[in-house]
């Protein structure tokens, strides 16, 4: 265990500190085309407008992006190093200069292209979608399947060069905006229910696609439905075998289920949280002075601590090449169920302001914590809901039988 | 010793159950959470066709002259079919009313109160997270009220206002005309749209007394307490229902979710900590009919367990309908939002257990 | 509803009080022979000496005791009241008088052979099980069955005017001191798991029955292994028909639920762990000047008044004839999370010195609270395990499909 | 950085936990909690063999000189082995002794401790929750120590004791042997047998002192809170485990209970409560190696949230397993008790966060 930065290190975060210095000028911080309160609050500059995509690709041959993928991709290819990815995180935060771009294109198509498309899939998608360019929305949900992929109906039928699609997707992320979406079509409809199923690329642009978005209990509209009506997909347009979609997408689930355990935003709304304890005066005093509130902060924190040094573990046992086991496979329920906790305590601990919305000016925080609190409902259900969590974690993890299937 | 409910009761929850299945469905409940001031005057004028605005009010003044109990019945099926509008401040300003006892304003305002044609609301809390009538700042001094109550629920529409406040001889209730000069009423947006709050600020504002003293204020409060406590039951309840018809019909691998083991043990769960709790809002109304010595207590026992369990059952009702459940197209995000504020309204658990604590005489 | 006590309750108080003043007085209270205070602390008097039954035949002349058992049988036979029973627990508790037995043999047995017994049964057994002049055990959990009754094994095969028994069983309670057991034995072997299980009562001294003690996590052995070698017990020795003991049974589950739902029990534990927190100076001041005690033991004290208050409902359902409904079927989940809960406080509130055991005098309360920190356990486990419940709850409450069966 | 064990760090663990399978079986358990004193000499003797007593003692005295982290590793692994004996106290008491650098005391008491021949035990708290080396009552005057240790672990058996205790100049640390006169010591009945606890009393005992200030109790407090929490999460572990396999084994209705996705799910929860948590103690673990002003803090979070999910597991364990879990007879028993010492044992979690809120510099 060793967590200080060597010499070597510290010339490391000297060395990034000058690129930034050099490269994301106080003015390009200000540049933001479409700044969104929302998004700069999940941590990292996540803007993609041309300013943005240039000083990305500048930095990607400086090494410090996409360092796991190929330089023939548009990547950096550096040898894995958690802790110069750790030093360029804190550096880029700190010059608040355009970080990887987080999402569905880069953290879940890009590691499946790069283990299953074909050559010219990688060559056309890899980089715009690293640079912000396309962005992408993942078509597995449908109404009635739910985490059950395996019952997916969305249909594709061969008709010459063209597969003619057909279906419903739901719990679409983004989809309003996306360029194009991955998704899981079924095409062989004789063969059993996990075969059948192929990972194809559809153009959001294609004649047939209807998006309706659905409004979530906190009046923002993060999801959507996807309708599709005689949608004509190119032939080639398919990631892995035809019929093999069921395994190509597990690599994607994978990464899914790691960027949703991230520890990171639960420690957002817990500093939120901490900082609305010592700001709320209650009963005449700071809320943070209370023995309760105390107590339940300093209990939340221990799992929140719990869930940060699981992730340096996580991280750890990647880099060595190791199995991280179970660790890795109760990450995401340990951290949803988190979110959860510590959104009620800021309820708490607003009181009876707690009630109003937000913006209102009363409310404590101006009602940001009302944000939180709906926000751990849609993570705790993205990544499949918690009642699969824990089967995977009782079958794979403690080697319990599977479910009897009636 | 009987605890249950007399068939009178028994037949009063279920006229109010089939009302609100009849009156209230999902579709209108959206269209007042959508409207400016979250009021639909005909639901009210039908619920005053049943009585429910009077119910408390003594018969000589138009009312039912029934008891809390009966009125904790109502808003257990309100909560049930999370009926929207200006219930809990008019129950809370008619009782505070009755029992101030002022034979000038009971006589001009009890008998439209009882009818629904005039709404009321109590106005009561200040600083964040205080509910005690001895604590509050307004006072009256000049001829007129100086104040402000950051928190008053269905104040926007009241026809008239129940004001705790304080003057030279101490606390005591005063009342408030809706166009009195002086007195400005700003909706606050709340993430419940079926219970709407206001902040109101008094400059001057002319006001009869009608009280002196705590004691009708803090009955006022116990009775608004309790209604919260019976909401947040019949809330909860419907919410366990409606997760329990979903899994008996949502399919997955298979078979319908119900099968699931998991599933059925989470319900259980919910079921086991809700079902006995209903009694607890059962005593501490009853408390306040008969035994008024125990009802403060109670009701803040009632009050902090019941909303707590809403919570918890809103929320397992979300992870188990996935997805769905977090949309606004389904119903159960009305729970969800029904669940806040019947948990922050009027204080949260914390301080209501501590004044269990304290009323218990604990040593602090 | 009405908590109150008409002028009517109010003389029938008077009445039970003097009649307690002439019937059981301070010589009396104090000729208990063999006094167990663990046992005197569940809050009634249990002593079965002679002294005890002579005065129990009185109460039960005077219509105090065992109101629902037909005169004939040696009970009382009283119109049911809850009113009047509360009065009668209430003021023989006051005068430490001898009340109802509890136990298996009263509570589980009398009903069943009220409903289900012969005429020779009833009057052999009722009286001097009520009189605590018969003890008994139940014999129905066996090793590799616990609460799946519908797979015990041990046999009984009519050998002649004998049953023949073989097998073991186990968690039974006071097997040590009860003179009769009650048991299910399996008779038809061929019959479907349900069927072909036979209701029998055993006399405790046949030969080849042998008891061993199994000791509990608290040092004490209320639990006992009971084993069979060819045990005879005489054919007619059999509650209802042969083969039906499985629905003869279920009356007796019913009242094991309601009286392990009572919340005495865990009146008891929380006045005694609120007891702790005034008395328990913890880091100079006493345990309930502590805000976060408070919570706990206001947020407790809710949840048990729930379960009393519930106990009061479902007596008023049974008073008037009506189905209780899910109330009564949560009720034994509900208290005995309780107990668990309120345990738990009690051993925070004294703190560091939790860990001393009973009896020692430096521990708060010397150690009382270890004993139902314990006890919990047990409690949890009697009248079928947590999961059990639930199933019970989910599918005969909410109306859930069965579990799938393999 | 790399947040991970070394492969030194595995195999020790590795060794430590062959050793427990091997040596100390749940008959031997057994034996010495039901001996007099809980000490069995082989057992230490052969512990004394693989180095376990002078881990953390500088290699000039005789030990290994590794890591905090290295000794939490073995508290881990005896934990899971429900090791009875007196490794906690003896830990303390050689870092206070190691951190005092009383180079006559160590050069005396730590080669012999480091082998295990001397066993020592360190005694801090006095009033009832309180572990705060500052606010020790017994002081050295007239040539002795006076005053009362009511809770140490090891005592009975100990060579030395660490005492804290404080003179004309504040508090410090003071050795006293065990055949020292005016010291008496009483041996509690305790819960837990496998780490015995005893009083002291000192009545103008003979005592050398060995440092001044806190810093060296407080490090050896910080240490036995890390080891309690390792302890916690390797007993939780083994539960966890333990009823694991019980669920693939017994059967009910004819299929074993782990096909119950209820018994799945509650043990899919104990684990996903559980397995991150194994960080907070190494971090802490860490904190005292590498970061020291990090480590009294850490200490207090590891040790407060771990030992009460071992009681949470403990619970759901037994209650899994049903009646069986309850008895003497089963090992289960043996970690229940394990776990109340760890849960009590240097102060209850509420005092310990606390501590951590106090520590973190939250007004209070």
């Amino acid at each position: 265990m060793n967590l200080s930065y060597s010499e070597a290190y510290q010339a490391f975060r000297a060395e990034v500190r000058a690129f930034l210095t050099a490269n994301w000028t106080d003015a390009d911080r200000a540049s933001d085309p479409a700044p969104d309160p929302v998004k700069a609050s999940l941590g990292s500059v996540v803007r993609a407008d041309p300013r943005a995509s240039e000083f990305r690709r500048q930095a990607i041959a400086a090494g410090y992006l996409y360092r796991q993928v190929p330089r023939r991709y548009g990547g950096a290819e550096q040898p894995a190093d958690t802790l110069k990815a750790t030093i360029i995180t804190e550096e880029f935060k700190r010059a608040k200069a355009p970080a990887e771009i987080l999402g569905q294109g880069p953290s879940m198509l890009v590691p499946t292209l790069l283990a299953h498309g074909t050559e010219e899939q990688r060559e056309r998608f890899v980089e715009p979608t690293l640079l912000g360019q396309i962005r992408w929305c993942q078509g597995y949900s449908e109404p009635g399947a739910g985490s059950d992929l395996a019952s997916l109906r969305a249909s594709g039928v061969l008709d010459g060069d063209h597969w003619l699609v057909n279906g419903q997707k739901t719990w679409t992320s983004n989809a309003a905006e996306a360029k194009w979406m991955f998704a899981l079509i079924r095409t062989e409809p004789g063969a059993p229910k996990h075969d059948g199923i192929t990972y194809m690329l559809i153009d959001m642009k294609t004649p047939g696609i209807e998006v309706r978005p659905l409004r979530q209990l906190n009046g923002a509209a993060h999801f959507s439905e996807v309708f599709f009506t005689d949608v004509r997909v190119p032939r080639t347009s398919i990631v892995g075998e035809r019929g093999r979609g069921w395994s190509v997408s597990r690599s994607t689930l994978k990464a899914e289920r790691a960027l949703i355990g991230n520890a990171g935003f639960a420690r957002q709304i817990f500093d939120g949280t901490l900082a609305l304890a010592q700001l709320t005066e209650v009963r005449g005093r700071k809320a943070i002075e209370d023995a309760v509130i105390r107590d339940r902060l300093t209990d939340l924190e221990s799992r929140l601590l719990a869930a940060e040094l699981n992730g340096y573990r996580l991280l750890t046992t990647n880099a060595r090449g190791e199995d991280p086991g179970i660790f890795s496979l109760v990450a995401k329920l340990h951290t949803s169920t988190l979110f959860y906790d510590i959104a009620r305590l800021a309820m708490d601990i607003s009181s009876d302001r707690g009630l109003l919305a937000p913006g209102e000016p009363t409310a404590p925080f101006s009602g940001m914590l009302f944000e939180p609190y709906m926000t751990y409902y849609a993570l705790a259900i993205g990544g499949g809901a918690p009642n699969i969590q824990r089967n995977v974690i009782g079958e794979r993890g403690l080697g319990l039988p599977r479910d009897a299937r009636l | 010793m009987d605890f249950g409910l007399s068939s009178e009761q028994t037949l009063l929850s279920d006229t109010v159950g089939r009302w609100t299945e009849s009156e209230c469905k999902s579709t209108r409940i959206r269209q007042i959470v959508e409207s400016s001031d979250g009021h639909d005057r005909d639901l009210w004028a039908s619920l005053g066709k049943i009585g429910v605005p009077g119910l408390l009010i003594p018969e000589v003044h138009g009312g039912a002259g029934l008891d809390v109990l009966d009125l904790a019945l109502v808003a257990e099926q309100f909560g049930r079919g999370c009926v929207p509008g200006p219930f809990l401040g008019h129950a809370m300003a008619t009782s505070a009313l009755i029992a101030a006892d002022h034979s000038q304003a009971c006589a001009r305002w009890l008998p439209p109160a009882a009818t629904g044609e005039k709404i009321l609301a109590f106005a009561l809390g200040e600083e964040i997270g205080t509910w005690e009538p001895a604590q509050v700042g307004t006072s009256f001094h000049e001829g007129g009220l100086h104040g402000l109550k950051p928190l008053v629920a269905g104040a926007e529409i009241a026809d008239a206002l129940i004001v705790v406040a304080r003057d030279s001889e101490g606390p005591g209730l005063w009342l408030v005309e809706r166009d009195a000069p002086g007195l400005t009423t700003t909706p606050l947006s709340g993430s419940d749209g079926t219970r709407r709050v206001a902040a109101l600020r008094f400059d001057g504002t002319p006001a009869q007394k009608i009280a002196s003293g705590t004691s009708a204020a803090e009955r006022a409060r116990d009775l608004g307490l309790v209604l919260l406590a019976a909401d947040a039951f019949g809330g909860a309840w419907r919410c366990l229902e409606m997760t329990r018809d979903y899994a008996l019909t949502r399919e997955q691998f298979g078979q319908t979710i119900a099968h699931f083991q998991g599933v059925k043990h989470q319900l259980a769960d919910l079921t086991t900590a809700l079902a006995p709790a209903c009694s607890l809002w059962w005593y501490a109304a009853h408390a306040l009919d008969q035994i008024p010595e125990q009802a403060p207590r109670h009701a803040a026992l009632a009050k902090s367990h019941l909303t707590e369990i809403f919570d918890d059952t809103v929320r397992t009702s979300i992870e188990l309908h996935g997805g769905i459940g977090f949309t606004f197209e389904y119903d159960l995000q009305l729970w969800f939002r029904r669940a806040l504020f019947d948990r922050a309204y009027l204080g949260e658990a914390r301080y209501h257990r501590e004044r269990a604590a304290t009323l218990a005489g604990w040593p602090a």
